[in-house]
């Protein structure tokens, strides 16, 4: 790459927007989508990178570095980097609200009032965040230290990853994959291995027992969450995630024909997500703390974050299946779709606080057998109303 | 009275005059509503409590209690009827040199633990328990701690 | 007289959707809190309402108390000790001190306090950085609040009153038992007269000893300012003195 | 053709011996004395074949006092606060069985007025005792729902403890000859408010309880004991009656003025987990009906009705016991005194001492998940247990 050495005067001649539109770089991402997240980072490496470039020709004038920086290729990298921190943030604020929301919501179901230290109990969350950091690091002396360590480190970054990965709009989203719903299927399927094998690496009765368990519940709810995958893909003719909200649009929401699945479905990614009334695995009545118990400190508070992390998943997929997505039904797209995604996810995440408050905890042999007698037969009923509909044509007068 | 057929209510009297005539060592000390108080000498612990616990349908025993009373210990057992709510209470002297009596955890499930903890306190030996540990107290304690003989801070 | 939970339950299992009910009342008390206020108390900001009688630590009242140590012997965790003390004339007198740590907040020492001085008080912050600020001289003890509720009066029916038909007839438990002098044990040694705090008992002259010459002296016990407290009993030497009890 | 089958039969035969021969390994959980399930300082060691407990033994002592030793060095109005201390949830009834205990070794009889006072304390110390019960249940189902709920309920029977006799919980309130001092003004009309206000809010938390259908699920047919076992083992209380032992001290063996106040005595001859529940949550019913009752007696003595008689302060020398109706079962104080003011010995019989140790037969064949929900129905206090 030969660059050719221009003379600069002023840093408006670094940080230049005019006349470059981020889809026009021969190097952008994502084919032909516009995609917000990395227009916005895009923006922010040109202020950024220009200004470095800028001060770098300032004190060596002529370099080729500063022309290097705000080449097409470096431009594009260095922004993927700021658009990773944009989409993680954003993700991470929203877990934060879904955790600050059930504390208060389970609190005031509860007749209490719930976390009140500054913005309502907000900062809570960034106190117990800093408690966990600060404290001291323990291992455990009989632990497999090689899987006790990997494990939980996969288990968090499986679920940040998996939140990462869901699209909150058309124009936010980190891959278009066709098989989108199947990816985040495979990446929700993937933690309850890591914590079967972190439970039995704990040298703990607790711990395996909780592992165990753990890998019977993904057992048990994997097979009718896929069905229900399957049959929504059915519905709408595509695993693409885009695709699916759109074919919303066009007819109805899916939770109208699709009423026994979404109950269905809601309850077993409250199953995949651990919560109440499904959290056998970390049964604090009789396990005091199931997988986690010999996690200590930052490790633990991870943990609990990466828990959020994966509720949050389950309610946002039950968002896109079932609830039309980031699109309201008349509106379309709105102005900000992102914002109609989470309130939406948010909603969800509010029926299983209720769903928290009010049951108690499944014995383990009853998981299976709801999983395996229950849920298991109405997805189904479920697929095979959704073939007769399809089949009736019915979505074809909508 | 027969006094081998089997009473389910037995009233005081009827109590009273049963023990009486089966076991003559028993002796009834008193009786008031729906409480009996009676004697024994401790080698027929076991046979009268069977008797009780067989014929007189007398299901449940309460507690057994010791007492150090300086010269001599003495246990004693509350036993209840569940149909009539009648009470017996049974003493039985044992020496301090000798300090042994029957278990009758065979016939009262329940007294297993309450005789574990009349020997940890008291250092009365029931023959025939099934597990006589220490319960209350750590095992390594050596002496009966509820003994007179055991004297607290501030006690003379 | 029915039962009225086991008529109504347990429901037949065949009721279907059997989880909707709990939610239907968890969702209704939301919707009640979020407008409401719940039911928790701010703490550290607003405290409960407590009535008089509220067993907080205890308070005395300095000039009212004659230090006759009935709080010290009634209280089951001895954290209560009779210590001298400076009054308000310069004299020494005796006067208790309360350790809170000790202190079980029964309310004996107000409950079996002959002159009301000891008294129960509603504070119960009593939080401090070390184990010797917990000490409570007699000083430290007052409470300026104090009301007519929080002496708690010590208040009896006598057995004989109830056998007479004179049930309501209530009396103070300190004016009723009064020691009883044993005449042949007494040696005269005025320890009682001396340990007495409302100077009850005086010590009369009663003829001569035969042998030495010397007075015999025998206590005289005034019934009206005696408070049964007993002290007298307890520090004599020969056990002349006995309680005895109206019942 | 048999020739053809006999030897598949025969390998079949051999293979399910190996399956009944083959052992798996147990191993034994020890859960407390730091654990959530316990509530209190206690140990249960369970043996698990897998998920299923097979075993179970638990271990106490960690709170042991000596109580019953210390009381021999105290005068008799100083254990009525340790007493109190026997147990936090049911203080009321220990001050009470004490002080029952040693009127009845100095042969008085208290005015009426104390009896119903006693009653109406006993019974709220009952309710209280059972919300707590209620609430450690909850949580050991896993909805923490309950526990904040029965936990909101009790506040208000401590607020009236306050205004009795001003403590929450130690309340010493009895005394040898009668109670500490007369009702309160208003008394008997917060009492009353208190009480249907609870009945009401009982309802909701039934609707919790009974109305889930994983609630009912996780308590019904498990850990069957019957009657036999449940009055050989030593089971008193609630627990026994879930198993059909139709007796309670109160109806049966009739103390203070039980034997005036019209009530019911829940009897369940399921004898599972669910059926102790239920016993528990009516008598909180009936306990408010008690109360009704002997509130409006105590209103028609009047207010100046004698409520302590003076008591002597040496006890004559003799042996006596008394027992009553705890919270939890029967309990039982065994005096012996030697005519000085302090006790020669005094013995308490403690009903969770001898329920817990029927844990074996409780948690026999009951899944790990289900041994809290099984031993919570014992509710669990370490104070009486442990003395």
């Amino acid at each position: 790459m030969i660059s050719v050495v221009v003379e600069y005067t002023s840093i408006l001649d670094f940080i230049d927007f005019n006349g470059q539109y981020v889809m026009d770089n021969a190097y952008y991402p994502f084919e032909d989508v516009y995609n917000l997240p990395f227009a916005i980072s895009y923006g922010l490496w040109k202020i950024i990178g220009g200004a470095l470039a800028w001060l770098i020709n300032l004190i060596f004038p002529e370099n080729p570095v500063s022309d290097w920086l705000m080449s097409e290729p470096v431009c594009v990298l260095l922004s993927l980097i700021i658009f990773m921190l944009i989409v993680f943030i954003v993700v991470f604020v929203c877990t934060l609200i879904s955790l600050w929301m059930e504390r208060k919501c389970l609190g005031r179901m509860m007749d209490r009032r719930g976390t009140m230290v500054g913005m309502k109990g907000f900062l809570q969350c960034v106190a117990d965040g800093l408690k966990t950091f600060m404290k001291e690091n323990t291992i455990p002396k009989k632990v497999d230290n090689m899987t006790y360590m990997w494990t939980v480190s996969l288990v968090i970054g499986v679920s940040v990853l998996l939140a990462c990965m869901i699209p909150l709009s058309q124009r936010w989203f980190v891959v278009n994959y066709d098989s989108g719903l199947l990816i985040i299927m495979a990446f929700f399927a993937l933690a309850p291995f890591f914590i079967l094998v972190s439970g039995w690496s704990q040298n703990n009765k607790y711990a395996m027992i909780g592992g165990m368990r753990a890998a019977e519940l993904m057992i048990s709810y994997e097979v009718p969450m896929l069905i229900m995958i399957a049959t929504t893909a059915l519905l709408a003719g595509s695993f693409n995630i885009g695709d699916i909200v759109d074919a919303q649009y066009e007819t109805v929401w899916y939770f109208i024909p699709q009423i026994i699945g979404f109950i269905t479905f809601f309850f077993c990614a409250t199953a995949e997500s651990e919560r109440v009334p499904f959290d056998i695995a970390e049964a604090e009545a009789e396990l005091v703390e199931g997988w986690q118990t010999e996690y200590a400190g930052m490790k633990w508070g991870l943990i609990m974050l990466a828990d959020y992390f994966r509720g949050y998943v389950a309610c946002a997929m039950v968002t896109i299946m079932y609830l039309g997505g980031w699109a309201l039904p008349i509106i379309g797209n709105g102005p900000i779709p992102e914002i109609v995604f989470l309130l939406k996810t948010w909603f969800v995440f509010f029926l299983m606080i209720l769903v928290r408050a009010a049951l108690g905890r499944v014995r383990p042999d009853q998981i299976v057998n709801i999983g395996w007698k229950v849920f298991m037969p109405l997805s189904v009923i479920n697929l095979a109303v959704v073939l007769l509909l399809k089949v009736g044509g019915f979505f074809r007068w909508l | 009275m027969d006094t081998s057929a089997v009473y389910q209510k037995p009233t005081e009297e009827e109590v009273k005059t049963l023990l009486t005539e089966r076991f003559p060592e028993v002796e009834v000390t008193g009786t008031e509503a729906r409480r009996v108080f009676a004697k024994l000498p401790r080698e027929k612990v076991r046979e009268v409590c069977q008797y009780i616990h067989d014929n007189l349908s007398f299901e449940h025993c309460s507690t057994v209690i010791g007492v150090d009373y300086v010269d001599h210990l003495t246990v004693v057992y509350h036993l209840s009827n569940y149909w009539n709510g009648l009470m017996i209470e049974l003493s039985a002297d044992i020496p301090n040199d000798d300090p042994h009596v029957d278990s009758v955890t065979c016939i009262w499930e329940g007294v297993n633990w309450h005789e574990r903890e009349t020997w940890e306190l008291f250092g009365i030996v029931f023959d025939g328990h099934p597990k006589l540990e220490r319960l209350l107290t750590p095992q390594t304690y050596e002496f009966f701690p509820f003994r007179k003989s055991y004297k607290l801070r501030g006690q003379e | 007289m029915a039962m009225k939970y086991l008529e109504k339950y347990p429901r037949s299992t065949a009721r279907g959707l059997w989880v909707i009910k709990p939610q239907w009342h968890v969702l209704k008390l939301f919707a009640k809190t979020v407008f409401h206020r719940p039911v928790t108390v701010l703490y550290p900001y607003e405290k409960e309402w407590v009535p008089d009688n509220y067993r907080g630590r205890p308070g005395l009242d300095f000039d009212k108390c004659v230090g006759c140590g009935m709080c010290a012997r009634m209280c089951p965790t001895a954290c209560i000790k009779i210590v001298d003390s400076e009054a308000a004339d310069g004299k020494t007198v005796k006067r208790p001190q309360v350790n809170l740590g000790r202190c079980a907040m029964c309310g004996y020492c107000a409950e079996y306090c002959p002159v009301d001085a000891m008294t129960v008080t509603p504070e119960y912050e009593l939080a401090e950085f070390t184990r010797f600020d917990l000490l409570y001289g007699p000083r430290r003890l007052a409470y300026d609040k104090t009301t007519e509720g929080m002496k708690v009066k010590l208040e009896v029916t006598l057995q004989s009153d109830i056998d007479n038909g004179n049930a309501e007839r209530r009396v103070s438990v300190f004016s009723l038992d009064r020691p009883e002098l044993t005449d042949a044990k007494c040696i005269g040694c005025k320890k009682c007269a001396k340990v007495c705090p409302v100077d009850a008992i005086q010590m009369v002259e009663k003829g001569t000893n035969e042998k030495t010459g010397k007075p015999i002296l025998r206590p005289v016990i005034d019934e009206v300012k005696c408070i049964s407290c007993s002290n007298c009993i307890d520090d004599c030497p020969k056990d002349a003195l006995v309680m005895k009890e109206v019942l | 053709m048999a020739d053809s089958i006999a030897p598949i039969v025969a390998a079949e035969e051999k293979l399910q011996q190996q399956a009944d021969k083959m052992e798996t390994d147990k191993m034994w959980i020890i859960m407390g004395p730091q654990h959530p399930f316990s509530h209190g300082l206690w140990t249960l060691k369970i043996k698990v074949d897998g998920e299923i407990c097979v075993d179970a033994e638990p271990i106490v002592g960690y709170l042991h006092r000596g109580w019953e030793k210390e009381t021999e060095n105290r005068t008799y109005p100083k254990i009525i606060p340790m007493a109190d201390r026997l147990c936090y949830a049911a203080s009321m009834t220990y001050t009470h069985l004490y002080c029952m205990t040693v009127e009845k070794a100095l042969g008085m009889d208290i005015p009426e007025k104390a009896k119903y006072i006693r009653i109406v304390a006993d019974e709220v110390c009952r309710i209280n005792s059972h919300l707590m019960w209620l609430a450690a249940v909850g949580t050991d189902l896993g909805n923490l729902t309950v526990f904040l709920w029965a936990m909101r309920e009790r506040e208000y029977f401590l607020d009236l403890n306050v205004k009795l006799c001003g403590a929450r919980m130690t309340t010493n309130y009895p005394r040898i000859g009668g109670v500490r001092n007369d009702t309160t003004e208003l008394f008997d009309r917060d009492i009353l408010r208190t009480v249907d206000r609870f009945e009401k809010a009982l309802w909701e938390i039934i609707a919790l309880m009974d109305d889930s259908s994983i609630i009912v699920s996780r308590m019904k047919g498990i850990s069957y004991i019957t009657r036999e076992q449940a009055a050989n083992v030593g089971l008193t209380g609630p627990a026994m009656r879930g198993c059909g032992v139709d007796f309670d001290i109160r109806r049966d063996d009739p103390y203070d003025n039980y034997d005036k106040v019209d009530f019911e005595v829940p009897v369940l001859t399921e004898g599972d987990s669910y059926a102790r529940y239920m016993i528990r949550t009516e008598e909180m019913f009936q306990s408010c009906e008690i109360i009704r009752q002997a509130v409006k007696k105590i209103q028609a003595l009047g207010k100046n009705a004698p409520y302590r008689v003076k008591a002597p302060s040496r006890v004559p020398a003799g042996t006596h016991f008394m027992r009553m109706e705890d919270p939890r079962g029967e309990s039982l104080m065994y005096l012996v005194s030697d005519g000085t003011d302090k006790p020669y010995r005094l013995k308490v019989r403690s009903p969770i001492f001898t329920n817990v140790s029927s844990a074996k037969l409780q948690c026999q064949g009951v899944r790990i998940a289900d041994v809290p929900a099984v031993l919570a129905q014992i509710d669990m206090c370490l104070g009486e247990t442990d003395r």
